[in-house]
């Protein structure tokens, strides 16, 4: 068992209120950002008040059923993403300490991200639509192809400091950042994330080719619901990783916040740029790499990292 | 349980946030729900219920996966004790792996992991 | 309220735009396109996602009531233009939007003030799970399910009827492909074009001996489509840029470099050859339809003459419902998306044959 | 905590009791899922966070894949027409209840034992230890198990093999395969 350190306690519990804005306004931020890339490739102008605006268009807007529809998961589904993704941001150290310093905090973030399984299904199963469904589906496919290597890249993160606290993960990382012994479990992870989230270039269960998959037919409150609890579990998910990866605050000169904030500003910019390189990859193609490739991958940095434990276990 | 009281109050927050951006919606939103929308395919009006069963193409990957997810309730455990167990540890838990694996890569080779 | 009124003036800036495409209506589409790029307004994917439901070209019959339907599953506020004349696309735009910024509920639509047809429907059934209604076989919306067919393991499972199309992002004007399918793989198809015919004159402005820049825009404007439904947003964005500066009236010679940049930008990526790798696509596979179009646009900015300069002919529409059996959905949409029948010449010879 | 755990127990039995109410199979796996998740939030009232948690995981994880079966295979999966997920409603209700009964009268009746010593501070750490040490053996037999379970699921839901995908002798280099994908 790790020493019982003098583990930095949880942020006082106001700050439960605190962060679902925070991360409201980080994914108003990727929205803007995002925006504002898609206008320059199409030769447009920029728009720093796209994010307000779409939010507006929403909340005035008309909400819709479809015939027959299954209106209880359907609306449940959108729900449960932005819930869950903030359940999920509550084990993130905002700086040194997280809103719930879990002792399985990572374990936690598993089982919350997992609840998007159901949410997407159930988003694209309720409205009685084929096309929704087909989006819907995708998804789970997507999710039985991302789910292994994403746990094995948190595991592995997890057994570099051998404990499932996120805040003992960054202690552990004192000396050296783990992307420096775990380096494809930090690719992997973010891979993983950004598939979680259905984000591009893994965005086919809201795809184009389905007219919005799984989204479809959501309009107005709704929308906005699903829409924001997407971002809010793609900024979640990649901000996971500078805990798990990049040392969470360290860093010279600034506040451990200020390093959060800059470490996970980077990160989302990154995964905004790659998705513009890619197309979208499909589930039906993605499975067979994830499952031969990813999985033994991951499994052996597990083994390496796993080697440098017994290694400096030895040694102390 | 103290651990988990902020987690609590999380999901209270959070559910209230979603149910006061409902009723936001619900007061400016400017007319209320539309019903019996017929679902879009394009343009046309839909033949039949899109709700039939549904079948999917990756069944068999859902059981591998299953089998090889139930590992994953060991494995967290498992990163706690490594260095206090020692090599026994690694060596088990990825002679574990390796098994699964093996499943894995005989999955591969069968075309389970495609769309059949 | 005060605040709603702000919320819709600051939503009225960037309205979604569900453009409605005719078949014989290209260059209407094409400035509708043009201008919604310009004001970076995004094009809506559905009509839950739509407020300005906007119609390129006259419609014909069978056409009017697909975009009545679609109007009719738009959520409010929303408003419906028509553009048949290219002049005017930008004043129809700034009035659509303004018509939004300004939306009151009591405003009558477009299209007659009547309550909406589906309010009349009886009750509803959406949230009733308790199996109140004893009506026993009487099923909601009056639709059928779906009846039992053998797959290709030759188990019997539902398939599902369903019409793909015409109004599906980056999909040919006014096709529809009726699918039976089971999950989302395609057992049974059949092609057609809604309302052959209608306006099929409309390219006499573009010559059918075409210029070079006509050719490049055209194969442009199918390279955009084809990565749009490939879902890779960026280089479908370029495209449809150097498309507009081209039909601007920019000479192929000025964009030349652009367009190589784009096209071995697409050519190198590995990913997109691995994604549409190994999709049959009737004569000639995806992968090599993508390989050809690649080519000709790089002959057509070049300045080479283009290939065959005989008369197009129409879309074997057979042929491509015969392509896209056995295709999983996404797949078919790359396959259509490839092969881009035009489907203006199928109006121009059933309009033929008719005359 | 004793409210959260009368709230708990109640969401637990209700959304179990909503299972064989609901006419649509896609409610019902869901209502199950709830059912599931109560019990993990009071799993994690009990003290242990991991097994909680990790139920929360496996579980809709798992609901979720049985959602797709159960669309898959069973008719009328929306419940658009009434149906029921009891068949003989007598028998079984009778079984239920009877079943319910003897449980609870044995939680009732049971002279517990008092607890003798402490728990491990850290029970997520003692899973682990327990797992690697006194367990190693069913862990082990659990791995073979599960093996066995992907090569029999594998042979018993593929109708194509290998020698359809790389031909009699197996010396196709590239499968031959309906759909295409994955990396060779």
């Amino acid at each position: 068992m790790p020493e019982p350190m003098s583990a930095p306690a949880a942020l006082p519990l106001w700050w439960v209120v605190v962060l679902p804005f925070l991360l409201v306004a980080v994914a108003a931020a990727v929205v803007a950002a995002d925006a504002s890339l898609t206008a320059r490739a199409r030769g447009a102008r920029a728009d720093v008040l796209l994010p307000v605006r779409e939010a507006g268009r929403l909340l005035v807007g008309q909400r819709r059923r479809t015939v027959a529809a299954d209106s209880v998961l359907w609306r449940a589904g959108g729900a449960v993403l932005p819930v869950a993704a903030v359940l999920a941001g509550v084990v993130l150290p905002l700086g040194l300490r997280p809103v719930a310093d879990l002792s399985v905090g990572v374990v936690w973030f598993n089982a919350m991200e997992v609840l998007a399984w159901a949410a997407v299904w159930m988003v694209g199963w309720g409205p009685n639509s084929a096309l929704g469904l087909v989006g819907g589906y995708r998804f789970v496919a997507q999710g039985l192809a991302y789910e292994l290597p994403h746990m094995f890249a948190i595991i592995t993160a997890a057994l570099g400091a051998e404990s499932l606290r996120p805040t003992d993960i960054v202690a552990a990382q004192r000396g050296l950042w783990f992307v420096v012994i775990m380096p494809v479990a930090f690719v992997v992870y973010l891979i993983s994330a950004t598939a979680m989230a259905f984000w591009g270039p893994f965005d086919a269960p809201v795809g184009r080719d389905v007219a919005g998959g799984a989204a479809a037919e959501l309009s107005g409150v709704d929308r906005l619901v699903f829409a924001g609890g997407r971002r809010l579990l793609l900024v979640v998910a990649v901000a996971l990783a500078v805990p798990l990866f990049l040392g969470g605050g360290a860093g010279p000169w600034l506040p451990a916040w200020l390093w959060v904030a800059v470490k996970t500003a980077v990160l989302l910019a990154l995964v905004l740029l790659v998705r513009r390189r890619f197309p979208t990859i499909r589930a039906d193609r993605f499975t067979e790499v994830a499952w031969i490739v990813l999985v033994p991958l991951t499994i052996v940095q597990a083994l390496v990292v796993a080697l440098l434990v017994l290694n400096r276990g030895g040694a102390g | 349980m103290d651990e988990f009281v902020p987690v609590l109050a999380a999901l209270g927050v959070v559910v209230a946030a979603v149910l006061l951006l409902y009723g936001a919606a619900r007061v400016l939103a400017v007319r209320p729900p539309a019903l019996e929308i017929v679902p879009f395919s394009g343009g046309l009006a839909p033949t039949e219920h899109a709700f039939s069963r549904f079948h999917v193409r990756w069944y068999p990957v859902t059981m591998v996966f299953l089998a090889f997810d139930m590992e994953m309730i060991f494995m967290y455990p498992w990163t706690l004790v490594v260095s206090r167990i020692g090599p026994s540890a690694v060596i088990e838990m990825f002679l574990f792996l390796g098994i699964l694996l093996a499943g894995v890569v005989y999955a591969w080779r069968e075309g389970a992991l495609r769309w059949t | 309220m005060d605040l709603r009124r702000l919320l819709l003036r600051l939503a009225a800036a960037r309205p979604h735009v569900l453009l409605v495409a005719l078949p014989g209506a290209t260059e209407a589409r094409l400035a509708v396109e043009a201008e919604l790029g310009r004001r970076g307004w995004p094009a809506a994917v559905s009509p839950a996602d739509a407020d300005v439901l906007l119609v390129a070209g006259p419609a014909g019959p069978a056409l009017a009531a697909v975009v009545g339907r679609v109007w009719e599953q738009m959520p409010e506020p929303r408003v419906r233009v028509v553009v048949e004349v290219v002049a005017d696309v930008s004043g129809t735009l700034d009035s659509a939007a303004s018509q939004l910024a300004s939306w009151t509920a009591a405003r009558p639509e477009y299209g007659g003030p009547g309550p909406r047809e589906q309010e009349h429907r009886g009750p509803e059934h959406g949230g009733d799970e308790h199996g109140g209604h004893g009506g026993g076989m009487e099923m909601p919306g009056g639709l059928p399910m779906a009846d039992l067919g053998e797959d290709r393991d030759g188990l019997m499972l539902d398939r599902l009827h369903v019409a793909l199309g015409p109004v599906l992002p980056d999909w040919p004007a006014g096709l529809v492909l009726r699918v039976e399918l089971q999950g989302d793989v395609i057992q049974e198809a059949e092609a057609e074009v809604l309302d052959p015919g209608r306006g099929g004159s409309s390219r006499g402005d573009v010559p059918a001996a075409e210029d070079a820049r006509h050719a490049a825009a055209r194969h442009l404007d199918g390279l955009a489509r084809f990565l749009g439904v490939a879902g890779w947003a960026d280089p479908a964005a370029r495209a449809r840029r150097l498309r507009d500066d081209l039909l601007a009236g920019a000479e192929p010679a000025a964009v030349r470099g652009q367009v190589h940049a784009l096209t071995a930008r697409v050519r190198r990526s590995r990913t997109l050859r691995w994604l549409v790798r190994g999709i049959p696509a009737g004569e000639r596979a995806v992968a090599a339809r993508l390989a050809d179009r690649l080519a000709a646009l790089d002959a057509a900015v070049d300045g080479a003459p283009p290939a065959q300069p005989g008369p197009s002919r129409p879309p074997d529409l057979a042929a491509l419902a015969r392509a896209v059996v056995g295709a999983e959905l996404a797949a078919a949409r790359l396959v259509v998306a490839a092969v881009d029948p035009d489907t203006d010449l199928v109006a121009e010879e059933r309009g033929a044959r008719h005359a | 905590m004793t409210v959260l755990f009368w709230i708990l127990a109640v969401v637990a039995v209700v959304a179990g009791f909503a299972v064989f109410r609901l006419n649509s199979m896609a409610q019902v796996t869901f209502a199950l899922l709830a059912s599931f998740l109560a019990v993990a939030g009071l799993v994690m009232l009990l003290g242990l966070g991991y097994l909680g948690v990790v139920i929360v995981l496996m579980m809709v994880i798992e609901m979720v894949i049985m959602a797709v079966f159960m669309v898959m295979y069973m008719m009328n999966p929306a419940g658009l027409m009434p149906m029921a997920m009891y068949h003989n409603k007598s028998g079984s209700m009778a079984i239920a209840v009877g079943t319910f009964a003897v449980l609870a009268a044995g939680i009732l009746l049971t002279d517990w034992p008092t607890r003798r010593g402490a728990p491990a501070p850290d029970q997520t750490f003692a899973l682990g230890e327990a797992l690697m040490g006194g367990q190693m053996l069913t862990m082990m037999t659990l791995g073979v198990t599960l093996f066995a379970t992907i090569v029999g699921t594998v042979v018993l839901a593929t109708a194509r093999g290998r020698y359809d995908r790389f031909g009699d002798d197996l010396d196709r280099r590239r499968a031959d395969d309906p759909a295409g994908g994955g990396p060779g």
